[in-house]
């Protein structure tokens, strides 16, 4: 609403807490991104590293980073932003038992030292050379003194910060009221525009538009394709497309965690990956900046190798595999999917023609998630976003190094992926993971689908600049002039 | 000897109460009455006819319709029914976000929706009903157990409840029905319970225990008839109960599972894009709403015409 | 009349039955004695004529006479014998029901043949042709025509019903039917017509009745005996001619005069009776009638009355007491 | 009376025990809370440190007492998710659901008994049949589908109510009205049916052979009489509308603890879903006790012996 | 507008009550006629649906809208009660003409306390505070012989016997002191010995106060002691009318001389004797009804029956509705200890 100099925008899932780490959700990590500061910041458009709470920062040793702080940067509550600050969020978070959820933004690191008011070191447990992802990323900086009183609970009634906007108001869950720090410091982030952002939690995306329709919401995101292109046809509002970090896959028992059945055999699984039209998904379906991918990592990301062997559309070649592996009349599975289902209707569909009887279990994620820890699903429906860490380790390495959601159990892959993970050598890393990657396409331990989109509607007398982080950030919204 | 008493000229009179009766058992049988006053009620007739359609088209939906519901074309998204502009005469009601003919999917939805509200209404009249005769016939401690149930069960939050079960064991078309089966048997409970009640108490059932009958007997052959059309239209009403429910909980994403073709996962499929294409939320929930509303109308209608106050 | 040899076909000895009733949502359910030590007996070929005021007990009687109740305290003896609750089946055999109301006593839903057949098909009593047969045979008896076999009770009238009812009450060929106001729900026309059978019906089978009415003078027409119970007690018996002819009991004397013969050249009796209705909750204390009794005495407030024993009877009251005494 | 209460009382317990007993059993089949907690992007070694921290690898038996005597204390124990006192979290949005079940329910018997009273009074009149066609409407239509419709209608189409948000009266109208309407045919049936019944009833005969006025033989004799069925139907309706209230505080955006339920189970947030079970229960029987009172206070043969 | 002494209070000519019945018209009262005077007692006997309530609701203005009831004549004190609004009706209800129903357990409104329901029919037609309904009450109460009276006031009629119901209607009936006062089957629901209480108490205070009285019963033993006139009801109408002496000693029609028949008497029937009886069942009046409604019924019936039948008289007040003068033959018809 530009009259009131108010972003009123909506949150679709209900915010567990606004502290940084302890929710896991990406209308978290849009919250933190305004409210907070890392010691780096990614520039979006150049890619490069730039810095933010820290002006300058150099690895001592492979595990000992060294940090010069900004200075004369105060908290929203006044308190000075100091080494201090950085030393006990460190310290705080790496500690397991303090209950981070998400342990792998901060278990990389093992503690902060102090070398003197404005100087830290930050020691990582190993080498870690996706380290300043995480810094300019998930990796916030909380005031200590205010942290150590208050703690998790408190900063999560009334969050402090150093971020461009500070918070006016909190009912978890609900409404969150942020306001413009005035004496934000002289941050890459750039100050914030508006002066309020009022944020409500509506779960539904149709009471979203409505609310949209009816100047209750100025800016909503997340807007499925069919919608987004009726917006767009309606005139009244601004629609922007960004591809996200997100993609699609199906994940496939190659190892027999579930027990012996057809897709343990690497023909099915390629005669699988024939089998489904992503092309025509993407087009019809998915639609905006989306793209069919074929390795199992996002292709932007660094060690994404995008030579592999492909599989292209092509239902009788996938007959064909099936009959070569046994089964020339196909066979029946269970397909488990969380999310999209239409994308999984679809998919479903194509198994169909080549004989494959998916029956689609729909499942809540945490359920679906428990299943696949337990080893209990032969092929399931699954997407993944990797923190927007524009790294293959966030995505290949979290899912093919034997964990409880590997579901190929490839030694070798597993050898390639903790020869990259842990070299700081990048000619290493991108030859180690293009080894695995490699693998997994031959294999069809995956198949990958597509890269998500998403959708940003807002009023015409907003200016917004989606970036493919998936992150809104309210300070880079303004009015148009 | 009987026949000493006709013999002695008993009755002259007699004879000619033997002509009244002779007059009077013309007045028809139950049956009859019953035929006619379902046929002097509108909304009865209404319910029946509407529910006996539906039935049909459920039975007979591949002769309906050349579409198969399940066969999706991606090209063909949303094509407006026939009355749009830029519909598809192949599609008479337009295709879905899928591009599966709706038409298709609503006629074979309609099996679903009646065979959830019938089966879930069949296993909570199960239960219902055997509890509910329980309580009503013996009373005193099996009575305060079954009550106790019943106040366990309306205690009990039924979406909340039938909502955590189907996000614990995942929708299917199996275990929505078994879930409101097992929830909605409360009212059976209630209404059985209190009718059986009342007809325990009539003389007839003291005769039948005088003569010496079973209770089996005397529940199924002396109790059971009396309260059936009570039962019925529990039945009816519970059966429009599950399939609404039914379609809430795939409202909420936890119903039957695609592709099922249920009415209630149409709805909730066509609501993404209820503000811009609303017919994909029209057909299925005017088709939705005209079952249950024949359905209620064909219970309230037998409650009407099997009310105690209407017998002859 | 009694014969000394030959136990009474049915006799109940000191039959207490106590009901909890429950008064408000407040209160703690409360002991009723619907019977209070009734003992009677029923000789072979009596009438045995019931009377009393509204709730006194005389349902909850025949109830325990059919086994439909069992008695809370007491014993029912068949020929002598002390009848268990497990004897449903036996006593059925002997002893059937005519009840008061003839609408309810007709399952609706069942046609008229079935009804009277059903006695038959509960003891396995022959194939289904001799039942249809017997079933003719009940409904000639009872008066009602061949046709109404296939119809439903509410296709006929209150008096064909109730010959329904008596229809299948006789059809296993009982000794004794119990009536418990067989046709207080009738019309005078039509009551005519059922006292007339059943006086007929006992001619012809010797049949022994228990007749429960509040009509005295239905009572005085069919009974051999009359018992008159007052809140849960029988509080004079005696046979029919002597207590018609001689009430003894005040209670007694005052339901005698308050039938109202259709005579024209009398008024309304006064019956010197207050207006103080019993209460089965809380019975009085010392004779139970005594706060409506007009010929009250101290002795009446604090002693229950004396039994005593007249040449064929009882009478419960504290007057006769005296007099034998003196 | 004393004992009477204490046994009613006595009996509430046992139902709440009952049906905490039921529920918490059923989730605890669910599978493991620990995953739940850790988020949606935890790893397996996560999940299992807060298993053992939460205590998940005890017996079922020994998880449900203790949980239960915390819960007599009033402590439900921290949400998973939000990582605050359950009792905070849930008084914080019972407010709103409270509300919203208040409303709906007043709505629902402001329309329903005047109507049915209507309806009663003049059989098969225009206004019998608009109540019929109403109630019948009412039963058929989905509520969540009846919400939209209004939201179409009023939000977007008329822009005279917000379609979301809890921070004005207008939010809270076309809430009000679908759960309302949900409720009134059952309240409208009832009343209609027990107006018929006692206008049908000797008493009222008498009281028009003493020359009552209609208005006063409908109001003063009649309706005391027919309520007292209506006031349990309104209590039981009650306690379902505050438990199923799901649906429209997920349309229209309230955060009430209907909402709050449903995302609980989703999130497998254990102590949150278990406590609103609880209190929901709690609600309804607390409602039922009240209708009791309240018919005991109208209907003197169910007060005084 | 004042009735002279001898005037009739009360005057029905020809009264007719249709019921509109999904099978067709019910004639369910058909051209029924009778006057009453003050102090005088008219007893209505007959058979269970006779119309015997329903003659006396119509007088009552209490008949329910969907019924059709015509008269050529209404009249009450002077008034034609044919062409009263609802609410000069409301005003004589109660007031001037009261109604003591048949069940004595449902007739008091359950809710409201006997004291409220007592001062409500006082008040609802005079003046008076709440303090003089009460005392008139109490009054009241006490004449129809209950004790206690002031603390009665606040029980409700649940904790009140059968008996003490029907004596609070009494007493409810008779608050404002009616002219005429509608007892349908007052006495049906009780036992012997209140029955006849309550008819004396009823005759005393019909005495007393000198009102009219219609008693509506199918007793014979009550219209023989309470009755000055007697209207015999058969299927709608009066089939014979006249002053209880003459009805019981010298009966006209068939059908009231098989009612007689019917009932034990005790001193006169013997013992065991086979009592008379009328056989077959009251026709049904739906549809068009032409003829003796007995004739299906009766002995001497002939074929004439079937047409009009006209009203025999004799005397001023015996009037009956047969082909046979005086009902002769009758007597071997009705069928009296037909068994040999
Ligand atoms: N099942 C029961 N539970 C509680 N009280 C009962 C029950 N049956 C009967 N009573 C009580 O027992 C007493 C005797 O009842 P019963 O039916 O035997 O009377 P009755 O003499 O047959 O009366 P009526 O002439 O009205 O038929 C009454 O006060 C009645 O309220
Ligand atoms: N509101 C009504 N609707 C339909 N039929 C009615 C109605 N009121 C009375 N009747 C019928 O009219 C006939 C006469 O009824 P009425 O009540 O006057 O009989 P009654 O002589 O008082 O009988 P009872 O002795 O049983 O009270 C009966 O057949 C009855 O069924
Ligand atoms: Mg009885
Ligand atoms: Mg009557």
């Amino acid at each position: 609403d530009k009259a009131n100099d108010t972003l009123n925008v909506a949150f679709t899932k209900e915010l567990e807490s606004v502290d940084s780490y302890f929710n896991s959700a990406r209308e978290g990590v849009i919250f933190q991104r305004s409210v907070w500061d890392g010691l780096l910041y990614l520039n979006q458009e150049t890619g490069e590293y730039e810095g933010n709470l820290a002006t300058s920062w150099q690895w001592v040793d492979d595990t000992t980073l060294e940090l010069k702080l900004r200075e004369g940067v105060k908290f929203h509550n006044g308190e000075e932003f100091d080494a201090d600050d950085v030393v006990y969020t460190v310290n705080f978070v790496a500690k397991p038992e303090n209950g981070v959820v998400v342990q792998r933004n901060v278990n990389w690191m093992k503690e902060a030292v102090k070398v003197d008011k404005y100087t830290v070191r930050i020691i990582t447990n190993g080498p870690f050379p996706a380290a300043f992802e995480y810094l300019a990323g998930p990796v916030s900086i909380y005031p200590n003194e205010y942290y150590a009183e208050a703690g998790p609970a408190g900063m999560a009634l009334k969050p402090v910060g150093t971020g461009p906007y500070q918070v006016e108001s909190v009912e978890p869950g609900k409404h969150f009221v942020l306001k413009r720090y005035e004496g934000y410091h002289d941050s890459p982030k750039g100050a914030a525009s508006i002066g309020t952002v009022d944020i409500r939690t509506i779960p539904d995306v149709n009471t979203q538009l409505a609310e949209l329709f009816s100047g209750g919401l100025d800016f909503i995101w997340g807007v499925p394709a069919d919608q987004a292109e009726k917006i767009a046809a309606m005139g009244r509002f601004t629609v922007a497309n960004e591809s996200t970090m997100r993609i699609g896959y199906l994940e496939l028992d190659a190892a027999g965690r579930s027990g012996d059945h057809p897709i343990t055999k690497a023909k099915v699984r390629q005669a699988i990956a024939h089998a489904i039209d992503r092309q025509a998904i993407v087009d019809s379906l998915l639609k905006g900046k989306s793209k069919v991918v074929h390795s199992a990592c996002f292709p932007t990301q660094f060690g994404c190798e995008q030579d592999v062997t492909t599989y292209d559309y092509d239902p009788e070649k996938a007959k064909a595999l099936l009959a070569e592996a046994g089964y020339p009349d196909g066979f029946s599975v269970d397909f488990y999917a969380y999310r999209d289902r239409p994308y999984a209707e679809a998919m479903l569909s194509y198994l169909a023609k080549v004989g494959i009887q998916a029956n689609l279990k729909y499942l809540q994620y945490s359920a679906l998630r428990d299943m696949r820890f337990k080893g209990e699903t032969s092929m399931s429906f699954q997407t993944w976003g990797s923190y927007s860490v524009n790294d293959a380790s966030a995505i290949t390495s979290q899912f093919f190094k034997h964990g409880a959601e590997d579901f190929a159990r490839d030694d070798e892959v597993l050898a390639w992926l903790n020869a990259a993970d842990t070299s700081v050598d990048p000619a290493v890393r991108k030859e180690n993971y293009s080894e695995a990657l490699k693998k997994i396409a031959d294999q069809a331990y995956w198949v990958p689908l597509f890269s998500y989109n998403s959708n940003y509607v807002f009023t015409q007398d907003a200016e917004f600049t989606p970036t493919p982080d998936e992150v809104v950030r309210f300070f880079q919204v303004s009015w148009k002039q | 000897m009987p026949g000493s008493i006709r013999a002695s000229g008993w009755g002259e009179a007699m004879a000619r109460t033997i002509e009244t009766v002779a007059e009077e058992i013309r007045s028809p049988s139950p049956g009859a009455m019953l035929r006619r006053r379902i046929f002097g009620h509108y909304g009865l007739v209404f319910g029946i006819a509407v529910l006996t359609i539906i039935v049909l088209i459920a039975l007979f939906a591949p002769l309906l319709t050349s579409h198969d519901p399940y066969t999706q074309d991606l090209m063909a998204r949303m094509k407006p029914p026939f009355w749009m502009a830029g519909h598809d005469p192949d599609h008479l009601l337009g295709t879905d976000h899928l591009g599966r003919d709706y038409l298709a999917r609503l006629l074979y939805g309609a099996r679903i929706s009646l065979a959830i509200g019938a089966v879930a209404a069949l296993i909570s009249g199960l239960i219902g009903t055997a509890m509910g005769v329980a309580a009503g016939y013996f009373g005193g401690k099996v009575d305060l157990v079954v009550t106790f149930l019943i106040n366990v069960r309306l205690a009990m939050p039924v979406v909340l409840v039938a909502l955590a079960v189907v996000a614990i064991l995942g929708g299917s078309l199996e275990v929505v029905i078994v879930v409101l089966g097992l929830l909605l048997w409360d009212r059976f409970a209630v209404v059985m319970r209190s009718s059986v009640m009342q007809v325990r108490d009539l003389e007839y059932v003291n005769a039948a225990k005088a003569i010496g009958c079973s209770v089996p007997r005397i529940v199924l052959s002396e109790i059971m008839p009396n309260v059936l059309n009570n039962l019925i239209v529990v039945a009816t009403l519970e059966m429009a109960h599950a399939i609404l429910l039914e379609a809430a909980l795939s409202f909420l994403g936890l119903g039957v599972q695609p592709p099922t073709p249920s009415w209630g996962l149409m709805i909730s499929e066509g609501k993404q894009m209820m503000l811009f294409e609303p017919w994909l939320i029209a057909i299925p929930g005017v088709a939705l709403f005209i079952l249950v509303l024949a359905i209620n109308l064909l219970g309230d209608g037998l409650r009407d015409v099997t009310a105690p106050e209407n017998r002859g | 009349m009694s014969d000394d040899v030959t136990p009474p076909v049915l006799e109940l000895v000191s039959v207490t039955k106590t009901y909890q009733v429950k008064q408000g949502m407040f209160a703690k359910p409360k002991p009723l004695h619907a019977l209070n030590g009734v003992s009677l007996k029923l000789n072979r070929k009596d009438v045995l004529g019931l009377v009393g005021e509204s709730g006194c007990g005389k349902s909850t009687l025949a109830k325990i006479l059919l086994g439909l109740e069992m008695p809370s305290e007491g014993q029912v003896l068949v020929d002598g014998k002390e009848i268990t609750a497990g004897e449903r089946r036996v006593l059925a055999r002997r002893i059937q029901p005519v009840f008061q109301d003839p609408y309810s006593s007709l399952n609706p839903r069942k046609s008229i043949e079935d009804i009277i057949a059903l006695p038959l098909v509960v003891h396995g009593v022959g194939d289904s042709a001799s039942r249809a047969q017997s079933v003719t045979k009940m409904l000639d008896l009872v008066g009602l025509p061949a046709r109404v076999r296939r119809g439903y009770p509410n296709q006929l009238s209150g008096g064909q019903r109730q010959r329904v009812a008596i229809a299948r009450a006789l059809i296993m060929n009982p000794e004794i039917v119990i009536c418990d106001e067989p046709t207080s729900a009738l019309d005078v026309s039509v009551q005519s017509q059922i006292l007339n059978l059943l006086g007929d019906l006992r001619d012809e089978l010797g049949l022994t009745y228990l007749f429960i009415s509040h009509n005295l003078a239905v009572v005085e027409h069919l009974a051999t005996r009359v018992a008159v119970m007052y809140l849960g007690q029988v509080v004079e018996e005696a046979p029919s001619q002597a207590l018609f002819a001689n009430p003894r009991h005040p209670y007694t004397q005052a339901l005698l005069d308050s039938v109202l013969t259709p005579d024209p050249s009398l008024s309304v009796p006064e019956t010197y009776l207050g207006a103080a209705y019993p209460n089965p909750i809380s019975p009085p204390s010392g004779c139970r009638f005594h706060p409506r009794c007009a010929q009250l005495k101290d002795i009446c407030r604090s002693m229950p009355p004396p039994h005593i024993l007249g040449p064929d009877g009882h009478v419960d009251c504290h007057l006769y007491a005296a007099a034998t005494t003196q | 009376m004393l004992a009477f209460a204490l046994k009613r009382l006595g009996l509430a317990v046992l139902v709440t025990l009952t049906v905490s007993l039921v529920s918490f059993s059923l989730l605890f089949m669910s599978g493991d809370p620990a995953s739940a907690i850790a988020g949606e992007n935890a790893s397996a070694t996560d999940i299992e440190a807060i298993r053992t921290l939460y205590g998940f690898d005890r017996p079922f038996l020994v998880q449900y007492t203790d949980w239960l005597f915390s819960a007599l204390r009033g402590d439900f124990g921290q949400s998973y998710y939000f990582k605050l006192p359950v009792a905070d979290l849930i008084a914080d949005r019972l407010s709103t659901t409270m509300l919203l079940g208040i409303c709906g329910i007043s709505f629902a018997l402001l329309t329903a008994v005047p109507l049915g009273v209507a309806a009663a009074v003049r059989p098969n009149s225009f206004i019998d049949r608009l109540a019929l066609f109403l109630s019948v409407m009412g039963q058929a239509m989905p509520s969540f589908w009846f919400g939209l419709v209004l939201i179409v209608i009023f939000s977007i189409n008329l822009g005279l109510l917000p379609p979301s948000g809890s921070s004005s009266w207008k939010n809270f109208v076309m809430p009000t009205v679908v759960l309302g309407y949900y409720a009134m045919p059952a309240i409208m049936r009832l009343t209609r049916a027990g107006m018929l019944e006692v206008l049908n009833a000797d008493y009222i005969r008498t009281a028009r052979a003493k020359g009552a006025s209609e208005w006063r033989v409908m109001f003063k004799h009649a309706l005391r009489n027919a309520v007292v069925p209506v006031v349990s139907l309104a209590a039981v309706q009650m306690g379902f509308m505050l438990g199923g209230s799901i649906v429209v505080e997920s349309i229209f955006a309230l955060h009430g603890a209907g909402y709050l339920a449903w995302e609980s189970i989703a999130r497998n947030d254990l102590p949150t879903v278990q406590a609103l079970i609880l209190i929901f229960s709690l609600f309804y029987i607390v409602f039922t006790f009240l209708s009791d009172l309240a018919n005991a206070w109208l209907d003197p043969r169910i007060r005084v012996g | 507008m004042e009735v002279g002494m001898d005037d009739p209070i009360l005057s029905v000519r020809h009264l007719t009550i249709d019921i509109p019945l999904a099978q067709g018209t019910m004639h369910a009262v058909r051209g029924i006629g009778f006057d009453l005077k003050r102090g005088e007692t008219l007893c209505i006997v007959g058979e269970s649906g006779s119309g015997k309530s329903l003659t006396s609701l119509a007088i009552m203005g209490l008949l329910s809208k969907k019924l059709r009831q015509k008269a050529e004549k209404l009249q009450f004190a002077g008034l034609d009660l044919r062409n009263q609004t609802p609410r000069m009706m409301r005003g004589l209800r109660g007031d001037r003409m009261a109604m003591i129903f048949q069940e004595p357990m449902t007739s008091l409104n359950p809710a409201y306390t006997i004291g409220d329901q007592l001062e409500e029919a006082y008040l609802l037609h005079r003046k008076a505070g709440k303090a003089e309904a009460r005392a008139r009450a109490v009054e009241l109460l006490g004449k129809v012989g209950i004790t206690a009276a002031e603390s009665r006031l606040s029980q409700y009629p649940h904790q009140l016997s059968g008996g003490l119901r029907q004596r609070v209607m009494i007493a409810m009936a008779l608050m404002c002191e009616p002219e005429l006062i509608i007892a349908d089957e007052p006495t049906t629901a009780l036992d012997v010995t209140i029955q006849a209480q309550i008819l004396r108490l009823l005759s005393d205070l019909q005495r007393e106060m000198n009102m009219a009285m219609i008693l509506v019963t199918h007793d014979l033993g009550i219209v023989a002691r309470i009755a000055d006139k007697v209207a015999v009801m058969y299927a709608g109408e009066v089939v014979e009318q006249g002053t209880a002496a003459e009805i019981f000693d010298n009966p006209r029609h068939p059908y009231t001389r098989g009612l007689l028949r019917c009932i034990p008497v005790p001193g006169k029937t013997k013992p065991g004797e086979r009592l008379g009886s009328i056989p077959g069942i009251v026709p049904s009046l739906v549809g068009n009804f032409q003829g003796c409604a007995f004739r299906g019924r009766c002995d001497v019936a002939e074929p004439i029956c079937s047409e009009m039948v006209p009203v025999q008289e004799e005397g001023q007040e015996h009037m009956w509705r047969c082909i046979h003068a005086a009902g002769e033959g009758a007597s071997e018809g009705v069928s009296q200890g037909v068994r040999p």
